[in-house]
């Protein structure tokens, strides 16, 4: 009894202010080696990398996963150097900073993406908001036969059918894709701006 | 400017800009939308004749100038001259001549939910250009030293890949297959017996809840031998794309 | 004393304290701005970069544009994160830290498996819309030896033999599996959207 006793005093003894220095010291080391891990994993990866993607492949925990994360877009922030981090369609990835585009574009001989034309950018706006739904859906609000509208936006790869809805015919319904969240500089569907309501009675001259 | 432009079919000096109008527009409400604009008062105050009128006129140059307008244009047009007629039907009521009916309730709905969108397509349009400006890395595959460049893969793109090699379609008959013959034969025996009590069933109706696998496939090839031997006949409909399985032997037959 | 008097004649001349710290501060810009200029340039590229490329593209001599990398080089080798900026023996070419080369393969090549080749998909697509079929079949619409594509789907889960076909050699036939339909979030294989429907849209293989 006395002996044992004995032994944890001297357990507890022994833990040294060295020792705890050390076990801080790998802590950091850990967080380190990991932010590292990730920075590496975001510049292999064409396509934005999902938290998941972290939690699963490195034994992680999500909040864990985030805060790293967090810290690597932080510190890219603040260089505000050739690349930054971005929260991009559900996940994260590395893009050059915009201020070099036309720099890089006219360098590297990158070619700038087809603007959308007005009509597509209204169907593709009614499809984001109001997806899955169904072309006459779209038809109907824009007054106007949206077909090749649908076509030209699916050609981009910016909608895409995603279902079926339950009406004569089981017509197809479509919504966007994770290209159109990249492309509109999206992380999530939720992040699209407010669609907000037009005052009832009256227009702003605009 | 654009005000003459629209409003105005006479200021014929600018040809050129009028075509470049009809293409600015995205549609018959758009030009809707700026017709009211343009007359600068409150949406729920501009009337349906005034309106009418107007979007006749810019149809009406938009021909003079043999400017090709989309059919959603002219259908627009005789939205507007029903709602106008509708607007002008003595309703009982006593009317005052200066009186002048306003866009009716639904056609206001109808802009004003069409404005919303418009204004968040000219959001999308800032987020894409600002988008427009960012480059990310293309690793090419041998960067991971793997075969190679992988996809994300949606239903729809697998109908487009199929759709892709179709081109060279080698049609294969699916009748040489002698897929568990007993399974088949039990799905032939089925049909037959749904088939006695009705004269037609609808296809998905051939398989129980939960079909396994087996009994997928086992239920296609048997109707795809029913068919063969002319036992039944496979219908679509036109409308509903539903197939239907019609009987196609007398029910005597069977029995004897 | 001669000394300051000979800097206030200078400073008269126009050029006061501010302009110089100004002049100062409008190098450092420049130089940072050139910096996350190269470092974009370095990310984008898949293969290294020389510096002649700098020199023609960005009217930069070559001791600057060298100086200008160099420092981009410490700046990684000390940060010792996931990514350093490697001197090839024809250029520059950011890589990945070494010491993460097993985690990497590792995790990057479980992503892969995770999604399917082109080569995996045509495959795919040609046994859901025309299954039950033989190899053969398979390899004449492709116009390729698909065998190594119904292994790897095979693999996966999504096809498999399905009986056999009375040709010579009674091959197998292959269909897709239940695994599959979740995988496309059908319900049955009926829900498969019908090649009609995306001919409307008349979509180009590009």
């Amino acid at each position: 009894m006395g002996e044992s006793e004995n032994n944890s005093q001297i357990n507890s003894e022994e833990i040294s202010e060295n020792d705890v220095d050390e076990i801080v010291e790998d802590e950091i080391d850990r967080e380190h080696d990991l932010k590292s891990l990730f920075e590496a994993v975001f510049f292999l990866s064409n396509d934005p990398v999902p938290i998941s993607f972290f939690v699963k492949n490195f034994m992680i925990d999500p909040t864990q996963a985030k805060i790293i994360i967090d810290s690597l877009v932080d510190e890219y922030e603040e260089r505000d150097g050739g690349i930054r981090l971005a929260e991009l369609s559900n996940g994260y990835q590395f893009v050059t900073n915009a201020r070099f585009a036309e720099q890089l574009r006219h360098a590297l001989g990158l070619r700038r993406r087809e603007s959308l034309s007005k009509g597509m950018l209204e169907t593709l706006a009614i499809i984001a908001y109001k997806q899955p739904l169904v072309l006459a859906d779209v038809d109907e609000l824009r007054g106007a036969s949206s077909r090749m509208m649908v076509a030209n936006l699916m050609k981009r790869n910016l909608v895409k059918p995603v279902g079926r809805k339950d009406l004569p015919g089981r017509p197809l319904a479509y919504g966007t894709t994770d290209e159109f969240l990249r492309y509109f500089g999206l992380n999530k569907l939720s992040d699209l701006p407010k669609l907000s309501e037009i005052k009832e009675f009256s227009i702003e001259s605009d | 400017m654009t005000e003459n432009e629209i409003i105005n079919p006479e200021g014929s000096e600018k040809e050129n800009s009028y075509i470049v109008n009809i293409e600015k527009y995205s549609g018959p409400l758009d030009v809707l939308w700026e017709l009211i604009k343009k007359s600068k008062i409150d949406i729920t105050e501009i009337s349906i004749s005034q309106i009418t009128e107007q979007y006749i006129a810019f149809l009406k140059m938009m021909e003079d100038m043999d400017v090709k307008v989309a059919s959603d244009f002219i259908l627009m047009a005789s939205e507007l001259i029903y709602y106008k007629s509708r607007a002008l039907l003595p309703s009982g009521e006593v009317e005052d001549e200066y009186f002048t009916q306003p866009l009716p309730p639904e056609l206001i709905q109808k802009l004003l939910e069409y404005k919303k969108y418009q204004k968040m397509s000219d959001e999308f349009k800032e987020m894409y250009e600002l988008q427009n400006n960012v480059f990310i890395r293309n690793n090419v595959s041998e960067d991971l030293g793997e075969e190679e460049l992988y996809l994300e893969v949606s239903l729809y793109e697998l109908l487009k890949a199929f759709s892709n090699v179709l081109n060279a379609t080698v049609s294969v008959d699916s009748r040489e297959i002698v897929f568990d013959e007993i399974l088949v034969s039990d799905r032939i025996e089925f049909i037959t017996e749904l088939l006695k009590e009705n004269e037609a069933v609808i296809f998905i109706d051939i398989f129980s809840e939960k079909p396994t696998k087996a009994e997928i496939i086992a239920s296609f090839l048997a109707v795809l031998e029913m068919s063969k031997t002319g036992m039944i006949k496979v219908q679509q409909h036109r409308v509903f794309g539903d197939i239907r399985i019609l009987r196609n032997f007398s029910l005597e037959s069977i029995d004897g």
